[in-house]
């Protein structure tokens, strides 16, 4: 956050948007822009690189790995909520030995930075997923997704409960190299973000991803029973931004210091600078990319010309701007 | 083949029986498009609530219209966003990607096809058969519907193929029945070497198996709910016996639409096999089968 | 919830609208039909009234009351989102003296069925406003709004902790006649909504309403500062259906036995049978009697039509139908 | 003088310099407004993500049309929603609300008025007029905007006026400044009985001292942001001193939109006066005065 701002609202002169300074950091990571995709939401970069450059974004952030394949939930998997919608994947995935093989290979190889996202229903499945992300290199970042059950807790979910949260990720910090960051991606479904944001920072986390989904459910009202074939599942999109964003607020105000991965609804330029302004370092596109192929890239086309707008020389003299006094 | 997103327009929006048929002008979509394809394009204006973007077959595709590469597709009014669709104006513009997915295979030699539609699902059919046709193949149509306005293209059917049989539910016209009870005959009677079939997953499920039964291959293409459409999201799957075989969750939207009938678990659809490839630990209690227990366990375990 | 159940599912004999049976029961309330107002959404009833009567639908839900007159949040108070919308009004209203004296006669006067919302910053005072209500009668239920900072626990919510949330209900359960229901109205904000459900109701609440608004924020790009000018505020209306139907589905899984007034984002008629088949016994419709005002009227003949639509002879068989296997 | 609420039909939308005049066909709206009064509409259709209508003054109203009581407004592209009214089309049809608030308070006997309208806000200073011009009153107009094209209704003013003063912040045409500025001169010559303004808060707020200066009772039509804009939630309050002096919170779409000017407490909207009824107790610090003070100690304050 800056503190000697050369932004004046009210009369910005504009500054053109090819001149604006974008690069960013979360912790370690320097990326040349803040603009992400969401874990779960561009695969692992190949498919969404049909319709843009994926190196040209701030980072692919992959679906979570799991130490085995895993074939998730069953279908239906997916319902349209308003402005949302709601999905029961399950994290399918073709396990580490098969990312590691192919897909972080492949990002690296095309210029892209990798931030992978790993999930484990037990601390010591972290643990080895973590090791074996080091081993392989390539990753530029590590995201925890702790929003899920622990089997060993009747299948509470680590990313309520600060303790479980602080030892997934004290867990995969040391298991990581001190120079990759370890994000730990919260959930939204607790009632003190700020505390498991504290608990997980106090743990090693070297940054914090926000949010995840919430938890919800669709009824279908002809077979008068949960759409979901999982019953409940995550809501994504515009629907949430504004709880995504609450909690970044939140978290910022308390730990400015914290850098965050601000995520949750993002569909444009503009919803990435609200992030931005409530103190995210980068954002993450997640749910918009199924409507839009190539939303990371407009979004951050809009973000950097919104910016210029604004008179902005330098993204991160956004960041946290909004809890200065007005 | 790799599919682009372009903002199309409108060409035109007309009426065929129960359904709705839009051209729109989206170059480079046309251009690549193959049998058996799909788009998706964005509903309800910028404003809007709803956030996925629908997914429809491809029917008929002009290379070089007047105003460059149209791609034309079938619908059926069933919800909101085909609601809004039904209501767009020529000239309109619309977001859509494409072209989407693995296209039928198409045999290499000239070969006696039978091409089964569903309602809407005979639309990818046609530039099936143009395909086929043009690889010299024989061309036998059996094409059904609940009522005769659901029924798709039946006389264009007929211009083009050697035999055609028309079922519908009510009997309102053709064979009262489902559009599978007539197959075993045409297969028998065509010497059929191939079927390609696409319509509601029940009805591929017979035509699979009576292909398989009758020792012929055939191709489905399927239609499950799809958020992305491009192969990142893991929505769409649904239990696909590989090569190995091995049972693996694939994506239709990239592994198919198009699949080998005999190859697509139609009883599993719904579940996660036990021998799938990743599926879940076999908990404690004894395994559910079927999508009903499955479902039962669900309810159950659903809220920790 | 029904056991003996006279619909089957898949073949429904659709049933003449104006035979289905919407009488519903809210622990000892008997409603005629199961549509009501939501508090703060509503008034207490006389606007609304020029547009329907308020005595046909099963009840108004009055905006919570506080002790005294109170004044409420600086404007702007309300922020449009994605298919919701942000408000901090911070409990205006004219304090229980005038609301016994003016607003609950009224109701009164015109049959309308009155649930008294009540809102507090201590136990003692809810104590002193269920009193009041008491001594003043007329009041079919009452719904306690915990969803308020407790001023002797550092401004904690009240509905953010089991123990707190289970004083309240108490204080208010003691100073309300037997016949009278006092309803928990629960935020989802929290990590395990169960837990705090079953702590009101082990505090003698005769039923849940839930839920309550999500708490948010949107940062207005301009000024780049929280549009709100309480900063964050209560998120209501589609946006949030998923989650609050996820809080009743989960309470009534939980608790199959304790009837839930549903509410959040219900528009028409087949989210309100969302509820009911989720575990509600009643609805309250919110935020969109601000898009159309006679909604709750006009949500209740859809979901009668529904009703006859799928067979159903009685609303109250619909009610936890989706929780039995299909 | 009950509201309605109304599926209406767009009778025509027209171009009106930089603003768009949308005249609908609203029987039961038309037959009771009055001047002052507004509108409420819904936007984006049925599958919008826009849930809050949008208010509009009430610019021109006839009562039986060829099709039944017609409603007009008058509005400027703004943002999402009016952007979507802009784009509709003729005989689409339009929920309607209204007619909603309190109107302007005519003089029982013929008087002076002066009619000050900044921007599209001259608008429902045209139905006033005309009221006024029954009851045998002269009118004075003033008109502004920041630039001609939005200039509303100069050349009607002109007409029902015995002065019009215009001005534009640019100076594009008629005075260069404010619509107040050349205010106190009008009210002087014209001898003004009593004045009449809508237009934005700070124009709202120096026309209510000029007129409060001046001795002569103003009336004001303000805007503030409404969820409901029937009463019922209390969004789109400011502070007002009632009859017993005391200030209020009230609601501007029940109470107002129509105040009087000097009883609107101008500096102190966005803020809970700490002399209001209900105001929050004084915190043991200092109290903040004022909108920076009251915003930096909420920012301070939001996340407990
Ligand atoms: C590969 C593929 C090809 C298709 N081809 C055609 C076609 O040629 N003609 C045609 O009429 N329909 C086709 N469909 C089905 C079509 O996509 C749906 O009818 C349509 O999405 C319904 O949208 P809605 O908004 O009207 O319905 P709603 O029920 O409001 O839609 C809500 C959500 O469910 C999804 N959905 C609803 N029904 C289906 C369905 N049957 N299949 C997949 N998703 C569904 C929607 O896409 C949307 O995300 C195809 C589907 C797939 C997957
Ligand atoms: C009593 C009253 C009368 C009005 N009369 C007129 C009129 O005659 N002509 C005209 O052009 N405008 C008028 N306005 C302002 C008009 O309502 C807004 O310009 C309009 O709501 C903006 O909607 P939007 O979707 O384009 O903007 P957005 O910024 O997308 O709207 C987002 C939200 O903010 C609200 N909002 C935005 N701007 C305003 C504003 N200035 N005042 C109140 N709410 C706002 C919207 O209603 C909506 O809820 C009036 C407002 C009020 C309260
Ligand atoms: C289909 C889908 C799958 C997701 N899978 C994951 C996942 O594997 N790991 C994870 O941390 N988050 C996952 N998420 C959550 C997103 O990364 C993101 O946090 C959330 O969707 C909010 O952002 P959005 O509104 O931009 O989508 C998934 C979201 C969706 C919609
Ligand atoms: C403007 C506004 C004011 C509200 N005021 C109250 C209130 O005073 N007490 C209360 O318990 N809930 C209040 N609520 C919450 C609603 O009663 C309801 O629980 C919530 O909005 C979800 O329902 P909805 O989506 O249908 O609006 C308010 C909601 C809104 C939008
Ligand atoms: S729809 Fe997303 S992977 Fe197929
Ligand atoms: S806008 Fe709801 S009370 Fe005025």
């Amino acid at each position: 956050m800056s503190t000697t701002l050369t932004v004046r609202v009210g009369t910005p002169a504009a500054t053109p948007a090819s001149t604006v300074d974008m690069s960013t950091t979360l912790g370690r990571f320097e990326l040349p822009n803040p603009v992400l995709t969401a874990s779960g939401c561009a695969g692992a970069g190949r498919e969404l690189n049909q319709f843009f450059d994926v190196a040209q974004i701030g980072g692919v952030v992959t679906k979570s790995i799991m130490l085995r394949p895993r074939s998730g939930r069953p279908t239906a998997r997916m319902a349209e909520t308003p402005s949302g919608m709601l999905n029961s994947i399950g994290l399918q995935g073709p396990g580490i030995d098969v990312f590691l093989e192919k897909d972080l290979p492949w990002l690296v190889e095309q210029g892209a930075r990798a931030v992978v996202s790993i999930a484990g229903g037990s601390v010591e499945e972290f643990g080895k997923l973590a090791t074996r992300i080091r081993d392989a290199g390539g990753a530029s970042m590590i995201e925890v997704n702790i929003s899920c059950p622990n089997v060993e807790d009747r299948g509470q979910v680590f990313a309520c409960d600060p303790r479980a949260a602080a030892n997934v990720v004290q867990a995969v910090r040391r298991a990581t190299r001190a120079e990759v960051p370890v994000f730990a991606k919260l959930s939204p479904d607790v009632t003190d973000i700020v505390a498991i944001a504290r608990s997980c920072v106090d743990a090693g986390a070297d940054g914090l991803s926000m949010t995840n989904t919430l938890l919800g459910i669709v009824i279908d009202t002809d077979t008068m029973r949960p759409v979901l074939a999982g019953v409940t599942g995550g809501l994504s999109g515009p629907a949430i931004r504004p709880v995504a964003l609450r909690c970044v607020w939140q978290v910022h105000q308390a730990m400015p210091e914290v850098p965050i991965l601000g995520m949750g609804g993002i569909r444009t330029g503009l919803d990435a600078l609200q992030f931005a302004l409530a103190g995210a370092s980068a954002v993450s596109v997640g749910t918009e990319t199924f409507h839009d192929p190539s939303a990371p890239m407009r979004v951050l086309r809009e973000l950097t010309k919104a910016l210029a707008d604004r008179g902005f020389e330098r993204f991160s003299d956004a960041v946290g701007l909004a809890h200065q006094p007005r | 083949m790799t599919p682009v997103q372009v903002t199309g327009e409108v060409l035109s929006l007309r009426r065929i029986g129960a359904y709705n048929a839009m051209t729109v002008v989206a170059p480079g979509v046309a251009e690549s498009a193959k049998p058996g394809q799909f788009v998706t394009v964005a509903v309800g204006g910028p404003d809007t609530s709803m956030l996925m973007r629908r997914p429809f077959s491809i029917y008929q595709v002009r290379e070089r219209g007047v105003y460059g590469g149209t791609v034309e597709f079938v619908f059926s009014v069933e919800g909101r966003g085909t609601r809004w669709l039904a209501h767009m104006q020529p000239h309109e513009p619309i977001d859509i990607v494409g072209p989407l997915g693995k296209p039928f295979a198409l045999p290499r030699e000239p070969a006696t096809c039978v091409l089964v539609g569903g309602g809407y699902g005979s639309a990818p059919l046609f530039p099936l058969a143009d395909a086929l046709r043009e690889r010299g193949c024989r061309i036998d149509f059996v094409i059904g519907a609940a009522t005769e306005e659901r029924l798709f293209g039946a006389l264009d059917a007929k211009r083009i193929s050697a035999t055609l049989s028309v079922t519908t539910d009510d009997g309102s016209v053709g064979l009262r029945g489902r559009v599978s009870d007539p197959l075993p005959e045409v297969l028998a009677t065509t010497k059929a070497d191939v079927v390609y079939a696409c319509g509601p997953m029940p009805m591929l499920r017979a035509v699979s198996r009576i292909a398989e039964e009758a020792g012929i291959p055939c191709q489905i293409a399927v239609e499950e709910m799809m958020a992305c459409g491009v192969g990142v999201c893991m929505t769409c799957v649904l239990p696909v016996v590989g090569d190995d075989g091995e049972t693996r969750m694939v994506r239709s939207c990239v592994d198919g639409p198009v699949f080998h009938g005999e190859r697509v678990r139609f009883d599993d659809i719904g579940t996660i096999p036990a021998d799938a490839v990743g599926a879940p630990e076999p908990p404690p209690e004894p395994k559910p089968v079927g999508k009903r227990a499955a479902k039962a366990q669900q309810v159950a375990e659903a809220v920790r």
